[in-house]
């Protein structure tokens, strides 16, 4: 019997790529998000999680507007990141499973959702990022990936309520698998930002204290604005919350919050980390 | 100011225009042109020769010009997409905070110190 | 204010593209499933169509297994058949009228399904060769297209009452479209065949009948069986049926059967061309 | 026969393997090869070199045996795809009937009497 053992939130813009690839990891400036990942490095290498499920969205590296899905599951045997027009490619891959790929995408079809089935796939730095900043120091990393894109680039996105049951739909998914992988959600993204338009810049910690407060204990509460108001609340690319709403209700219902991280600014962003861990985790 | 969609879906939000079909339809080929970036030997194809490649590509005049200019909220308005306008903004050797700074028509530094004035740092749980 | 006219249902197979290059209309192998179209070419021609809304299935022209979509919506400004692997293309270019595939994404978005979004995209022949039947002596189609393609490549595919519901939504935003445009609506590929296998060659009569007797009058009929069970009596093709069935759930409930042809055997398949009216098209 | 899917998704269609997720699986790299015929100057690369065309495309030992021996039905055995197949089967000259012949083990005109033994035409509504 497969155990989800918790679940990873964090952000991922290419600023901590940057940092990452420059070693900037104890620099003033970037430390204080870094730290944050000081109870997920002791999580992992207490609970050492087999697969990882990936809620994030592409920004333009795998998917282009001639196709873009609004959510997509990857199914391959491995993934890689590549440039993505910073010069910047981690060279690490991602194996897949692409056996619970399947399990997942037969689960979410017969739950009337509509996937993009990817056999071959590029992840970017929503995947990439997480992943350095998880496991730093891996030579290869220790978990097989499952990702999946929502659509954030461009509207109509799906709405929360869309995103939270999707990510039920994989819940159930990966509880009815019959392996005996530990597994880690993650959702990636977030919170406020906005990097376009005149209204560059903004950032609102009301919001993303609420998003925090009542990610674990509440997360329907995240389902009462809509993606536009989310928009509004969040900012354009805030609006990544929906990777979050998604992970966190794959999650289920019985988890608590092992610790949370939240720095501004980074890069333009109010930079977040937070931990859960689900009851059967601990049972386990 | 945006109007997004049609009939109902109308939603005004200051300074920030949704990606939404209007947009996507405008801005197709400079969105293009930028989705080529991640290759690094397009980068450099654009870089020698910055008309040539955008003829390549089919962008409008109104994008052309704006990329002339690096008139970051023209290429917004000419239907570009942030996403795909990052691989641009790269090339031309501008930050997000360049960005920022370009649109809101502050100087780096203000938008910097616009940043800094939401500082705040929340830690919770099982840190060491 | 908009009028959905009516539906053309058709067989899509390559053999009768190839029958068209070599222009083999009047051969008396292809003739019975040509002289089929006799009422649909009145009938265009009384009614002039501007728009062609066509639920169809592509067969590896524009998608590949790297990203498999479930739907599809196409929301170019122009769509070209190519050369899919047996060199024949045909030539003339699909008008789009991206306005109303942004209307229709809103729209299925809205009721909840995830369709890629395709702003650049290839139709093949389950478009090309309708509409080659349909207008066979045009210089140039006289209707602009909205392509909406459902998957029945990889399975999981989605379920007749899925593609029941994505037809309702399709319907809803076109009867929300304030153009004065009338619409035509397609449905293509079947019916009954199966290429692969130890059963290839597979034909069933007495399905294909309950089709056509109760697309009209009792469309839900056809959702009695699953997907799998579509393939178990029309043959791993003969899924196809799933175009028409959208297709039809678009009309809306107030139509009639003008004509119907079937002809057994059209290459491996099944052939069979409908013509449906709605009491719309007549008081319009 | 064939179990398609798991638990209870699973279901046994005579003489018909629907193209799944395990085949998909096993079958990538042919499926992969066979959708790059769409284009004129990859068939002809296959027709001039078969082997290096395979190699290229990584195809395993069962799939190039299968191509090696137009084994229609160890195609699909190896993962292949129909839809993709279909565009192989026209470099190597067959048609629809001498597919189904290959895999049904009848010769092409038993096949075609078969089909023939469906022949029906049904005409209704207004036709002149
Ligand atoms: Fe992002
Ligand atoms: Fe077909």
């Amino acid at each position: 019997m497969s155990t989800i053992s918790g679940g990873i939130f964090t952000s991922h813009v290419p600023g901590i790529g940057n940092a990452i690839a420059k070693g900037l990891q104890q620099d003033p400036y970037w430390k204080p998000f870094f730290d944050g990942f000081q109870p997920v490095h002791r999580w992992l290498d207490r609970v050492k999680p087999d697969v990882a499920v990936v809620f994030y969205n592409d920004h333009g590296l795998n998917f282009f507007l001639d196709a873009m899905p609004t959510f997509a599951i990857g199914a391959a045997p491995e993934y890689r990141h590549e440039d993505e027009g910073w010069g910047i490619a981690f060279p690490k891959p991602y194996p897949g499973i692409p056996e619970l790929s399947w399990q997942i995408i037969e689960e979410v079809v017969e739950s009337e959702f509509d996937p993009v089935m990817c056999q071959k796939m590029l992840v970017d730095h929503a995947v990439a990022v997480p992943f350095e900043l998880a496991w730093p120091d891996a030579e290869a990393f220790p978990v097989k990936l499952v990702p999946i894109a929502i659509n954030t680039v461009q509207h109509p996105l799906p709405s929360p309520k869309r995103c939270r049951d999707l990510g039920l739909a994989v819940g159930r998914a990966l509880r009815a698998w019959e392996g005996d992988e530990k597994i880690v959600v993650m959702g990636t993204g977030g919170l406020s930002h906005q990097l376009e338009g005149k209204r560059a810049g903004h950032l609102n910690v009301d919001y993303d204290k609420f998003c925090m407060d009542n990610l674990v204990s509440d997360p329907d509460a995240l389902l009462k604005h809509s993606t536009l108001e989310i928009v509004e609340l969040a900012g354009s690319q805030g609006v990544e919350i929906l990777n979050w709403i998604a992970a966190r209700a794959a999650l289920g219902d019985d988890c608590r919050e092992i610790s949370r991280n939240y720095h501004i600014p980074i890069s333009n962003t109010a930079a977040a980390t937070m931990l859960v861990e689900t009851r059967e985790a601990v049972s386990a | 100011m945006t109007v997004l969609g049609s009939g109902a879906r109308r939603r005004l939000i200051p300074g920030t225009d949704p990606f939404d079909g209007d947009l996507a339809m405008r801005g197709f080929a400079l969105n293009d042109m930028c989705y080529s970036f991640n290759h690094a030997e397009n980068r450099e194809a654009f870089r020698q020769d910055e008309e040539a490649y955008m003829a390549r590509y089919n962008l409008t005049e109104e994008q052309k010009d704006a990329v002339r200019q690096r008139d970051v909220l023209a290429m917004l308005e000419a239907g570009g997409n942030v996403y795909y306008l990052a691989k641009l903004a790269g090339i031309l050797g501008l930050n997000v905070q360049d960005l920022g700074a370009l649109q809101t028509g502050m100087s780096v530094d203000e938008f910097k110190a616009m940043l800094l004035s939401h500082g705040v740092t929340i830690r919770e749980g099982e840190f060491a």
